[in-house]
């Protein structure tokens, strides 16, 4: 197995119609995933890359019984097309866009909690670089080349330090179950509480590395659910040291709010958990081998 | 972003809140006209600056005259406001704003923000006002009143009528008091904010409620749809860097030291920073040259960090994802091309298209160091920075 | 509140919804000057009722040009439009509106009101349009599509798209399609409506959309808040009874027949007619004083039901539960002392103050006929009225 | 028992202040409901009838501990009480206010709906008059002289038929354990399926009237509820048969909607599901004799 997404997963991909969309899809089809249809309104009966193209979500899962979504829309319709997808039978969705106002994720957040839970979409973003399950599929927009297929779960807010982690792994000999990257923006559709389950439950995966970010409650939450219900070893490393009060760090997820919550304060609170601490962002590699192998 | 305090003002007067009368100044002269046109017995001149912290740095004076009016203006205009809050350089003073002096009877801080942890908008309010909300939090703890909105129904009237009973606020003054809270609100919603602070909000010896002092920011990727609010965007206010960062679709962050860095991600840039400060670095700068970077926006990117005179060596790090290590390379050669450089250059390319990207930059012949690792090019570019130093200071 | 098609328009059109250009005749020769006004080689001239079904009434003509124009509004000014939806009396005529003609391509349904069932608000959109919805309904019930938006987060986009495309309009036409749909749901959310009716939505021959007919209704009990919508009330579109009865803080239904009736309650009201009818009597009207009547309002619920020259017996029923029968005696007996009656009267006290209320009556010596059932009092207000209708025959 | 409020139940009145609040209150003192508090902001510390009273509900409920309300406060600011008592700790409430805007109560009833079902508030109403447990309590504005005690259950949407439903019982010998009113605006807060089940569960309630009108859902759900779990006889009335169509009857609620649920077709459902039919309303008194004994 493998978290969210396995190699048979029919994914759909919002926003296909467009020259992003379709670099992203390319790169998709070439790792394996299994894409059966774009959504591309007033485009329906067209097709992408031998994809056929459908006017509406619910069109394209009627037609093609997709189940994921990959919604690369741009910032000004990216919550209509997350909540198109929500209304339409998606049960996963991940947005990678870069720049949805707070607002709109807001109400999303609040039109995805009106469906039932057993038929509530999950979306992992948006700003985020999406899944990849080495070796088998990926819905999202990472060098699928650096990762090599194994045991270690990771899940990072930061795009480019879920790579590193991955990268730092592979350097040692060890390989990925999963990783997910859930976006680095204030409001995000999924936690690290919500993809740490899915690891706890998940029988490939023996470690997790979790990389967190100054800025926002999640690390806390994260630490409360590790030392209450995690069985297997979490290497943390958490960004942001010694950054300058109410300094953005180019995305607003990373502004360390006027209560407190620091790099240093998460560090400790997840060193409270039980979580193995890379205190660098270069010993992530040696603390998930220090993890796996206690003695 | 931010704006300033007679903007913040003149947006949440058009959602009902009351603000003392005043005027905008871009010189002494104006400044004691608009003194004259306000009228009363007393004003109050603030220099118009991004920052928080005025009066302390002398930013912001009583006068009873025009006469003062004119002088504090005089001595404002140009200068550098260096606040606790802004960064070493203090911003400079271009507009001021002499505003009808409010004779406070009571002051309040009234904020409004966004709580990461409920995905609501939290009201935050305190009887201590007139004080940064930091030192309420210090000082006073227990005088802050919180709040909880959940924005899908928005503020109703019952919770800013309790809002306004905490903080002991008059009867009389009660539906005032609660028309500026659920305005402030509106002001906060509609407009995409991400923080709104009334501080003070004051009750005036004549029994009326103004908003004293005012803040406004509001989410930059909301901004299209505020055209209006990002036309007040001032330049002025912002580092040049940034500002030319902003322009090219880049994102700028100054620093105090010696070592230039490009990269992709906010991730990266703190651990880049991380990392350099580990081996005894510091940087001078971090441009972010975010997602789908062109060869030439990597080149903008190193003629901005090569603005910065401090800088003595540079070092570029991305790992691409929808980045093409490629596309980096060219700008690479490009920038230097163009413009040789006379500081080290530490390169490290890692991700989406690594080979073609290294490919070009050995068969460009450039003069560079290369890495694989975030640890082998921090410290190598630390090293090179203190090595640039000594040979210069020794050429010298 | 009903408004009349021209003030639909004018408040869709503020919200972004494309109308045809038209202007508001209160005289033939102004009706001959918009035509030219609005230029062009047609027109339609439109009866200003409120009710739907004009067309087929004879309400609706278009003109070819400003003499047709003329004679049509001629034609139309101070009659009776009999449409199927209005009551027996229908409608007069006091204002046309004269509008471009729009050559229809395709016609579409387009309603919005309040689901009971969900509490939600129900987009109904039709590709059958041009006709009622009862008999899309009833004709091509296939052809109905439904869209339902939750109040909390409002009418998406996607939604609003997805209606666009079942109604198979054309996607060049979508844009436009997707904001007409959201344009009038903001509408009906931001105006407090109770129903939008877009009948048809026409693409023109020459591309555009229009909406060629529009209904709106409004919440009476949200018209505080939008004294805009209060003020486009048209009396002359009321029954006058029913208009002095609004004035009056009651509310009046007429019906055909010689039983006038005051109650309170609407649940009474409904009980009351069926008991009537049980034993074969037909209300003349109904008016409901509402809770806590004073003795005056219930005097002039009495005044407004002798308005009605057909009433053969006057049926009073009031079950006070906020009201007080003493109050309601005393109005009677304000009232009937005022101007005596000449047709039975027939009451029925019960709950609050009934023993105060029946002394009252009591002691006016009024000559009435009284009853302590439902039963009871609706068979004798059926059975007096029958009788001093056969009485009065006689003495004629 | 009985339903919904007992003998002891603290009550809070917001709208005391007010002269409307004033009246309401003196009957239901004179009823013996046990009221202890009022709210009217600004007149905290002050008192009306003896009673204390705070500005807002916090403050009342802190000091007294209340947890019903009874809310006559006027259209505009109606919707605003129920919100206020929603959040205070308050778990049931009636508002009789008649002209709340039917957009106020969806966004009221929205707003219930984020407190969890534990802690969520009971709402009677609007529109309505209330609650009375004949020699116990009364919540509501009801002509309480009519109500004799005993082991009907009654639930109406009009005020006025449901007095007479309880005057037609009274009138055969029998009496009342609960009357409600639920309202007849479009958007309430308990249904008739509510209190039903409400019934159902009474010990002290042996049959129940249930008083329906044209337009709307809710007779149909109550009768599916009946049908499906109701062991109690139900004797149902359905008032506005035939009224002309799009015809108000003096509420918003009793509108015939386009979509067919006249007075005749929801007797049908309700007699389809095992109800006692009233032909007419002054049959509701027989039926309930007849219901309770079937031979």
């Amino acid at each position: 197995m493998s978290i969210l997404i396995n190699a048979d997963t029919p994914v759909l991909m919002q926003g296909l119609g467009s020259r992003t969309g379709e670099f992203h899809c390319k790169e998709m089809l070439n790792y394996g995933t299994n894409i059966v249809a774009g959504v591309s309104p007033g485009k329906g009966g067209q097709s992408v890359l031998g994809i056929p193209l459908f006017n509406t979500v619910k069109d394209a899962v009627g037609a093609t019984g997709a189940t994921a979504s990959m919604i690369t829309v741009p910032p000004p319709t990216a919550a209509d097309a997350i909540m198109e997808a929500a209304d339409s039978g998606i049960t996963l969705a991940v947005s990678v866009t870069d720049g949805i106002p707070a607002q709109d994720m807001i109400k999303v957040k609040r039109y995805m909690r009106m469906y039932r839970s057993e038929r509530r979409m999950r979306l992992i973003g948006p700003n985020c670089s999406g899944i990849i399950n080495p070796g088998k599929t990926m819905l999202g927009i990472m060098p699928s080349a650096i990762y090599t297929a194994g045991n270690v779960g990771i899940v990072s807010r930061s795009g480019t330090l879920g790579y590193e982690a991955a990268l730092q792994i592979g350097d040692r000999g060890f390989g990925v179950s999963s990783s997910v990257g859930i976006g680095g923006d204030p409001i995000v559709g999924s936690t690290f509480h919500d993809i740490l389950q899915l690891f706890e439950a998940d029988d490939d995966t023996h470690a997790v590395v979790l990389i967190g970010e100054i800025g926002g409650p999640q690390e806390a939450d994260a630490a409360r659910y590790i030392s209450e219900s995690m069985s297997k070893p979490v290497v943390a490393y958490v960004a942001g040291r010694g950054t300058r009060r109410n300094q953005t760090m180019g995305h607003a997820g990373a502004i360390i709010s006027a209560f407190g919550d620091s790099a240093d304060e998460k560090q400790q609170i997840l060193r409270d958990s039980g979580a193995f601490i890379a205190p660098l962002p270069c010993d992530i590699g040696a603390t998930v081998v220090a993890a796996l192998n206690p003695n | 972003m931010d704006i300033h305090e007679y903007q913040s003002k003149e947006l949440l007067a058009g959602f009902g809140v009351n603000v003392p009368k005043g005027g905008l100044a871009y010189s002494p002269e104006q400044a004691a006209y608009r003194a004259r046109e306000i009228g009363g017995a007393g004003w109050v001149v603030k220099a118009q600056v991004h920052s928080g912290g005025r009066a302390k740095a002398g930013g912001i004076k009583v006068c009873q005259d025009e006469e003062s009016v004119y002088d504090m203006a005089d001595s404002l205009f140009g200068t550098r406001l260096q606040t606790d809050q802004a960064d070493g350089k203090g911003k400079v003073v271009y507009r001021i704003y002499v505003e009808s002096l409010v004779p406070i009877a009571q002051e309040f801080y009234l904020g409004f923000v966004l709580d990461r942890k409920t995905e609501q908008i939290m009201v935050v309010a305190s009887k201590a006002g007139g004080i940064e909300i930091e030192d309420i939090a210090a000082q006073q703890p227990e005088s802050i009143i919180r709040c909880s909105v959940e924005p899908a129904v928005g503020m109703q009237a019952f919770q800013a009528k309790e809002v306004a009973f905490k903080l002991g606020i008059d009867p009389t003054h009660l539906n005032e008091a609660v028309d500026t809270i659920m305005a402030s609100y509106r002001a906060f919603d509609e407009l995409d904010a991400t923080m709104v602070e009334i501080n003070p909000l004051a009750v005036s010896t004549d029994g009326s409620l103004y908003a004293v002092d005012a803040k406004m920011t509001f989410d930059d990727n909301a901004l299209y749809r505020h055209p209006d609010i990002a036309e007040l965007r001032d330049k002025s206010q912002e580092d040049s860097s940034q500002t030319r960062a902003t322009d090219r679709g880049l994102s700028y962050v100054g620093y105090d030291g010696d070592i230039a860095c490009i990269v992709n991600g906010a991730g990266l840039a703190m651990a880049t920073i991380e990392m350099l400060r580990h081996f005894g670095g510091e940087p001078s700068c971090f441009i972010d040259i975010g997602g789908g970077a062109s060869a030439d926006k990597v080149a903008k990117a190193i003629r901005l960090a090569r603005r910065n005179t401090n800088m003595k060596s540079l070092l570029i790090n991305v790992f691409a994802g929808i980045n093409h290590c490629d596309r980096i390379a060219e700008g690479i050669v490009q920038a230097v091309e163009a413009d040789e450089l006379d500081v080290p250059l530490i390169v490290r390319l890692a991700g989406t298209r690594v080979a073609e990207g290294k490919k070009i930059l050995s068969k460009s012949g450039l003069p560079l160091v290369r890495g694989d690792s975030l640890e082998e090019v921090t410290q190598r570019a630390v090293t090179a920075a203190r090595r640039f130093k000594s040979v210069k200071k020794k050429s010298t």
